[in-house]
């Protein structure tokens, strides 16, 4: 990586260095240059990261609109060349209103859109409007600061106004000077950078051992071994909170597929093979409320997640209580008889949505407050998608809770659990309770559908994923708790991320399965047991 | 004469329930003992444990002053002559009366040993329905079948757990005379059951369970007159 | 289970067995002598024949002994692989032909240790004693421990998932997701030879002629009744003074080493294995055609599996849109309407649709 | 043997034994179709199960390929038929329909298979029967049957070239290499292949690292933490050489996306990634990731304009339910193989397979992908180009890169 920024950054600064003296950008001239071969668009590029710094505030924006326009591929190459925009073209070089919108878009090659992001954030830097999208010019700098003229930094400072990012420019400039010849201000530059420490900057800063100044320079020496130092313990941090995150976040998939199911099987039971085909259910209901919305409501599009939940649960369970009253009830005293027959439900759903909606992974829309993460610190990101699927299981956990500890309904599948045939005497309509606890254990399923929607691929054989995961943490759970099945999602999740990136993803696959599989020799009634009399 | 079933110290927990606490009894050879005690006063649970369908916690039982039951797996109990009729009627539905029988008995089946199977059904009635599937039969029925699959073997101990519910007065009738039919010198009858008439008829002496532990022990008549006994069935 | 319905008459149940023995020796007899019969037929005779065994295999763990394993590819597994190895050295020892899994897996040549299985009888006998072991040992450590029921299920369920895992794993050494595949010659003759079809599926019919008549044997003997008890009731027979450990783990062994011999017959018919066998859909399959056969009888397993893959060859072919929907209605349709399988054809009353169970405590057996 | 009436035993029997030899001996389902009429070529495509979104438009493909040619007066005055299965992603039950196909149905050739292991299940079949399958992916090479039309490229004239490109100074000059892939065969030859590449080029061991997931897996947070971890470690740019199938794909791009990594920071040449597998993702966050085929949508030329029309019109008349607007380079394989086999039987003037054979020397087809494709005497295999695409906003692949001809095929490779 370094070497292609180190090469990158001599024809930025070799460029900069003739283009100094101008304090104006010569636009034609560089537009000539953005519509040619990849060779003379990277020069492109760096004519207008190298010009930024000393051309005017109107320069500046314009090669934050010739940048943009590059990347997104609104340039139109033709005669003159123009900047297509939904207002109508504009010519390239002047911005004005141009009267043909012809001509091909070049294609940034790979080396290209790098050196074209910069300039356009370069640009951005001194010619945003907002304080906020000056902000984010600078995050995306900060990444590639030392292939920048350090200059580039005093003179956005400079023009700053607001006094916590003119702050946060110096910051950033000083860090640039990792490689300066000045020892001092490379001292400064790992302190600065060793603060937001990630692997690149423990790379970075490692990198200097190699400095002859680290043999002689006794203050260097120290300020670069304390600098890997600091990163190192950060990292070692920040990977272990990535572990946890990813653990948790595979937790809560498997609790989500496995909760409804934990309450069937407890109850009656039964093995419903068809769970999966609930959560597949409750993904194409999530599309289709996203469909309706985009037709009907546009406006509340990014919102299609939240409003889908409550339509997407009665529907789900509206097709559990169908499921049971037509045909598990009937076959109650067969456990494994319901075993096949709601395979073979789950092979008909799976091909009546094969043949109704198509194979094809259902196109969701990922709402704006979902997309990416959050660095955090060090290398741990908080992805949004991820976070969303951890808070529902964890709002589904507490409801479903409340709802067996709190309601009426709750209290009679309790009842009827432990005891059916007292909780029958006692005059509990039980088959209506098994009804509505089949009915809320389908209806669950269908919200992990909805919570994986933006996580995994929805379509027809997705539910297949999951059935031989979520039946083994609720066996290794302990039927009929709910706590069991969120310590064995827990376990599961935790297990498996610890394995696998020292042997692989199947290999911790099939390690946590046979520990499952030894764990339910030794206790076979799983974690958190309901004792009782062996029948 | 030796003790067939001696209880000592005998503690039995599911969870956090305790359904035994720290009995001891013992039952003699030759007598028919009744466990009698409200619901939940863990007689069941003491015949699983004897015939080693449940563990203990702490405490032994010892068989002849020699086995420890407590030890040993559910078929070394059945064989060493340990047997027991459970609670609901448990046959073998899909086979034929006298291959539930002949299960009873285990072993090849020999000529001495088809005529034992013959005279046991015999005894409790069911020589006309040999060749039906046990799960044909009547409830009575059951319960005589499951009686003579336990009988046949001619146990040391036989444990029979509620063998007259459900029955008509008639059926019970006949069941408190196979009963004493079965008393033997050297047989010991554990008999656990509600109905306190027939417990009377069948009875030498009762002991009356009460949260795990024993409440009374002695004749069904001195029983009945036994304050904390009426207490126990009735005060609450 | 008090399950009444599942008691058939035994006049019945012996002319249909009897039917069914007979179907399958005549059709070895049509297959091994009938001239006309054209290879791709042959084919399915042997395959159909295959899938008998392995339904068979399952019937008398599941139907007889009430325990239901939805990991039965495990065993049918073993026989194929084993077999499939002695196919790949045969190959190599007789046409010096250098397989394919050898160039894709990066070898020089196949595994040292793979050479004894180049013998028929070296691979025969470790297919069997591979499948008996690895039965015994799961068997003896769930029985023991008494998993039972719908957990037994589950996890053999699991456990041929995670054999399925570790067989896609090319490390694992067995070819991967690939598998073997290749096969060239058998017993010396090569695989084009009109013969080998013929005598490969007229073998693999008279197995399981062999089979039927076996386990008809035992069924009925001594073995066979206290595996019905062991099923009505297990607490009970163990205080009766068995031993049901012993009992279970006998007839699990027995009818996993029956997968394994169904597993050897298959795989030089089609050709190839891989791990797709592993996977549990295929175990539930297995399950599925018992079910719909009519499991504890033996001849209904051989019905339901010959019948199942027979709809399934065909429309897989001419109505590919089709097969999905009549598979589940099928199943469906026993379920509710026959629920002891299709055999009970032969005592349906037109009540439509079985009445809703009552569930009394104590009856969560299968 | 209790009592029954002698009679309905015997009858029972009787009906039994005949109920289980007659589907032997009656007559084919499927007619034989030796004599005049249409020809016939058989599909195995699945449409059901895992490869079911990817393999099921083939069907189609297969069929709108042979109106074409019917609508052009046939092959020999015969009309095609084409006849289609559902080997449901199973990979025996593609032997299993391929057998029945070349012996009940008498197939001229079979049109078929998307992943190695079930081209694997069904070359015995061919070969056997000497059959003849047109195999439309492009695959990991090393296998040379006179049965099997290679229609698609072998890695060493497609992968390589990809990655010589990223490795050049148009490209990113990469040094290090993320390989993460399906643990199967493919990926496996693919980046074994790559290995002994770069090693010939002197690059160290050190520079690269494998990683193989299951089928279908899809949590790849992970693997996406140590691909960050290994890019931002030192030795030079880093590339992930992308070899997972099927949904793995869009599980793995979206996660990479997530995590806020972009094209500019680590590429990513995905190998089997095609427009279907961005189906529903949000691209604008992976514009720039690659990958390389044979023939890529934004192909330019009226073959391609045609092919696109035709298929547009195709899907719109038969209400196939596939995306109109959509085309891959395996269909576009199809496409080409149901040419090439007319062609050759035409210039055979037979339909018997080894005269179709003999008549691949030397036919050239002008394909979609707007090179002129091309077969030898030498092998079975297709002489395509090679297309670098490069992912867009707008869920395609715009063309960076493509190869100023056809590469002759090399099947065997040297790596």
């Amino acid at each position: 990586m370094t070497r292609f920024i180190r090469k990158a950054a001599a024809i930025v600064l070799a460029i900069a260095f003739m283009a100094a003296p101008a304090l104006a950008l010569d636009r034609a001239a560089i537009v000539a240059q953005a519509c040619g071969g990849p060779g003379s668009m990277t020069e492109a590029a760096a004519a207008l990261t190298a010009g930024v710094a000393t051309a005017s505030k109107d320069d500046a924006a314009w090669a934050a609109t010739l940048s943009g326009a590059a990347i997104e591929r609104t340039l139109k190459c033709g005669s003159p060349p123009v900047i297509a925009a939904p207002a109508g073209a504009r010519d390239a070089a002047t911005l004005a209103p141009a009267t043909s919108a012809d001509g091909t878009s070049p294609l940034l090659s790979l080396k290209n859109r790098p050196l074209f992001e910069t300039a356009r954030a370069a640009a951005t830097l001194f010619s945003g409007v907002t304080q906020g999208e000056r902000g984010a010019a600078l995050s995306a700098l900060e990444r590639r600061a030392g292939s920048l003229p350090p200059e580039l930094f005093e003179k956005a400072a400079d023009a700053e106004t607001d006094v916590g990012l003119k702050e946060r420019i110096l910051g950033v400039g000083q860090a640039a000077l990792l490689n300066s010849p000045d020892v001092s201000k490379r001292i400064s530059a790992i302190e600065r950078i060793s603060v937001s420490a990630d692997r690149r900057s423990l790379t970075q800063v490692a990198g200097l051992k190699t400095d002859p100044a680290y043999a002689t320079d006794q203050a260097f020496k120290a300020a670069v071994d304390a600098g890997v130092a600091s990163i190192e313990r950060r990292l070692q941090i920040s990977n272990a909170l990535n572990t946890l995150y990813n653990g948790l976040s595979f937790a809560s998939i498997l609790f989500m597929a496995s909760a409804g199911l934990a309450i069937i099987f407890g109850l009656m039971g039964v093995i419903n093979l068809a769970q999966g085909e609930f959560i597949m259910i409750g993904a194409y209901v999530t599309y289709a409320v996203q469909e309706v919305l985009r037709a009907a409501a546009p406006d509340l599009l990014d919102w299609y997640l939240i409003v889908a939940i409550p339509i997407v649960f009665l529907a789900t369970a509206g097709v559990g209580v169908f499921l049971e009253a037509t045909l598990v009830r009937r076959l109650y005293t067969r456990p494994l008889m319901t075993l096949l027959a709601t395979w073979a439900v789950s092979l008909l759903i799976v091909n009546l949505v094969r043949v109704g909606v198509g194979t094809q992974n259902l196109q969701f829309v990922t709402p704006s407050w979902m997309s990416g993460g959050h660095l955090l610190m060090g290398d741990f990101i908080v992805t949004w998608n991820r976070l969303f699927a951890i808070v529902f299981a964890a709002a589904t956990l507490v409801l479903t809770w409340v709802v067996l500890k709190r309601t009426p309904l709750g209290l009679n599948i309790r009842a009827v659990t432990q005891n059916r045939a007292m909780a029958g005497c006692l005059g509990i309509a039980t088959r209506r309770v098994d009804m509505m606890a089949f009915g809320l254990g389908s209806g669950l399923a269908g919200l992990a559908g909805l919570a994986l929607c933006p996580i995994y691929n929805v379509n027809p054989q997705m539910g297949s994923n999951f059935i031989v995961d979520s039946f083994m943490v609720v066996v290794l759970g302990g039927v009929g708790t709910l706590a069991g099945t969120v310590i064995a999602s827990l376990g599961v999740g935790q297990i498996n991320v610890l394995i696998e990136p020292l042997y692989g993803a199947v290999a911790a696959k099939v390690i946590v399965l046979l520990m499952i599989i030894a764990f339910l020799q030794w206790r076979p009634d799983g974690l958190f047991a309901v004792k009782g009399r062996r029948k | 004469m030796t003790v067939a079933i001696l209880v000592e110290a005998l503690t039995v927990e599911f969870g956090r329930f305790r359904a035994i606490d720290d009995l001891s009894l013992a039952i003699d050879y030759g007598e028919v003992r009744a466990v009698i005690g409200p619901n939940g006063a863990g007689k069941t649970t003491l015949l699983d444990v004897i015939s080693g369908v449940s563990r203990a916690k702490t405490g032994r039982i010892l068989f002849d002053e020699k086995l420890e039951l407590t030890r040993a797996s559910e078929a070394q109990i059945a064989r060493s002559g340990v047997r027991r009729k459970f609670q609901k009627p448990s046959v073998f539905e899909a086979l034929t009366v006298r291959d539930n029988v002949e299960i009873g008995l285990g072993g090849a089946i020999d000529a001495v040993a088809r005529e034992r199977v013959d005279k046991t059904l015999e005894t409790v009635g069911l020589a006309a329905e040999a060749g039906r599937l046990a799960g044909e039969l009547a409830h009575g029925q059951k319960q005589w079948l499951e009686i003579a699959m336990v009988v046949v073997s001619e146990p040391k101990v036989l444990m029979l757990d509620e063998p007259v519910a459900g029955l008509t007065d008639e059926e019970t009738e006949r069941t408190s005379a196979l009963i004493r039919a079965l008393k033997s010198p050297e047989r010991a009858v554990i008999v656990v059951e509600h109905d306190m008439d027939f417990v009377e008829t069948v009875a030498d002496r009762v002991t009356v369970l009460h949260e795990g532990r024993t409440l009374f022990e002695g004749s069904m008549a001195r029983a009945r007159a036994d304050a904390r006994v009426v207490d126990v069935y009735l005060g609450r | 289970m008090t399950d009444k319905a599942h008691i058939l008459s035994r006049a019945f149940e012996d002319r249909i067995f009897v039917g069914v023995a007979a179907a399958v020796a005549l059709a070895a007899v049509v297959v091994a002598l009938f001239p006309g019969l054209s290879g791709y037929r042959v084919n399915i005779a042997g395959q159909l024949a295959c899938f008998a065994l392995l339904a068979l295999s399952l019937d008398l763990i599941w139907g007889y002994a009430g325990i239901l394993s939805l990991g039965h590819g495990l065993f049918f597994a073993i026989g194929g692989y084993v077999i499939g190895m002695h196919l790949l050295e045969h190959a190599v020892a007789t046409t010096g032909v250098t397989p394919d899994i050898v160039q894709f897996m990066g070898w020089k040549a196949l595994p040292d240790w793979w050479g004894p299985l180049e013998s028929f009888p070296v691979a025969l006998v470790a297919a069997l004693g591979v499948s008996f072991a690895v039965a015994f040992v799961f068997g003896w450590v769930s029985f023991r421990s008494r998993v039972g029921g719908v957990y037994f299920a589950i996890i053999t369920q699991a456990l041929v998932y995670v054999a399925m895992l570790l067989m896609f794993r090319n490390d694992t050494g067995f070819g991967g997701n690939n598998g073997m595949t290749g096969f060239q010659t058998i017993f010396g003759a090569p695989f084009q030879t009109p013969g080998v079809a013929k005598g490969l599926a007229a073998t693999s019919l008279l197995v399981l002629f062999a089979a039927l008549v076996a386990c008809r044997l035992l069924m009925i003997g001594r073995f066979g009744r206290l595996l019905v008890a062991t099923r009505d009731d297990e607490t009970r027979l163990r205080s009766l003074g068995y031993e049901t450990l012993r009992l279970k783990l006998g007839v699990w062994c027995l009818s996993a080493v029956l997968a394994a011999i169904a597993g050897l017959l298959y795989v030089p018919q089609v050709g190839i294995i891989n791990p797709r066998v592993l996977s549990p859909e295929l175990s539930l399959e297995i399950a599925v055609w018992c079910a719909i056969g009519g499991r504890g009888r033996l001849a209904g397993a051989v019905i339901g599996a010959v019948l199942v893959n027979a709809i399934k060859f065909s429309l897989s072919a001419t109505m590919p849109e089709l097969w999905p929907f009549v598979l589940a209605g099928l199943v469906i349709l026993v379920a509710l309407i026959f629920p002891n399988g299709l055999l009970d054809i032969g005592r349906w009353r037109p009540t439509w649709i079985s009445r809703p169970d009552v569930l009394q405590p104590g009856d969560a057996k299968p | 043997m209790s009592k029954f009436d002698r009679r309905s035993f015997l009858m029972t029997t009787a009906g039994l034994a005949a109920g289980a030899a007659l589907p032997l001996a009656a007559p084919p389902l499927i007619r034989s179709a030796r004599a005049a009429g249409p020809v016939k070529l058989g599909c195995l495509f699945s449409s059901s199960g895992t490869m079911a979104n990817l393999e099921g438009r083939m069907n189609f493909v297969a069929k709108m390929a042979a109106d074409e040619i019917n609508a052009a007066g046939g092959v020999n005055g015969s009309t095609i038929e084409v006849v289609t299965s559902d080997p449901a992603s199973d990979w025996p039950l593609y032997a299993q329909i391929g057998r029945q196909m070349l012996a009940e149905t008498k197939v001229a050739a079979l049109f078929g298979c998307w992943t190695s292991v079930s081209r694997k299940s069904v070359l015995p079949v061919v070969e056997q029967n000497d059959g003849l399958l047109f195999y439309p992916l492009h695959f990991e090479g090393d296998e040379n049957s006179k049965n099997v039309v290679y229609v698609n490229s072998p890695p060493a004239s497609s992968v390589l070239p990809a990655v010589d490109y990223l490795m050049s100074p148009d490209g990113v000059e990469a040094k290090r290499f993320f390989m993460i892939g399906s643990d199967y065969v493919w990926p496996r030859t693919i980046n074994k292949q790559l290995k002994g590449y770069w090693k010939s080029k002197g690059i160290e061991e050190s520079a690269w690292k494998e990683e193989y997931v299951p089928f279908s897996f899809s949590n790849f947070q992970t693997i996406v933490n140590q691909i960050r971890a290994f890019a931002d470690a030192p030795g030079g740019k880093c590339v992930v050489v992308l070899t997972v199938v099927g949904s793995s794909i869009p599980d793995f791009m979206r996660e990479f996306a997530n995590q806020g990594i972009s094209s500019s920071d680590v590429p990513v040449l995905g190998l089997d990634m095609v427009e279907a597998d961005l189906e529903g993702l949000d691209t604008a966050k992976m514009v720039g990731h690659l990958n390389c085929w044979a023939y890529l949508q934004q192909a330019k030329g009226d073959a391609n304009v045609k092919f696109l029309k035709s298929w547009s019109d195709y899907v719109t008349k038969t209400g196939a339910p596939f995306k109109k607007d959509v085309a891959i380079d395996p269909m576009v394989s199809t496409y080409d193989a149901v040419h090439l086999w007319a062609m050759a039987a035409k210039k055979a003037g037979s339909f018997d397979v080894p005269e179709v054979r003999k008549a691949f020397d030397g036919l050239s087809f002008d394909c979609p992908s707007g090179y002129k494709i091309g077969m030898t005497a030498e092998n079975n295999y297709v002489s395509r180009g090679v297309f670098i695409g490069s992912v867009n906003e707008t869920q395609g692949f715009d063309v960076l890169w493509q190869s100023p001809d056809t590469p002759k095929p090399v099947p065997m490779s040297q790596y």
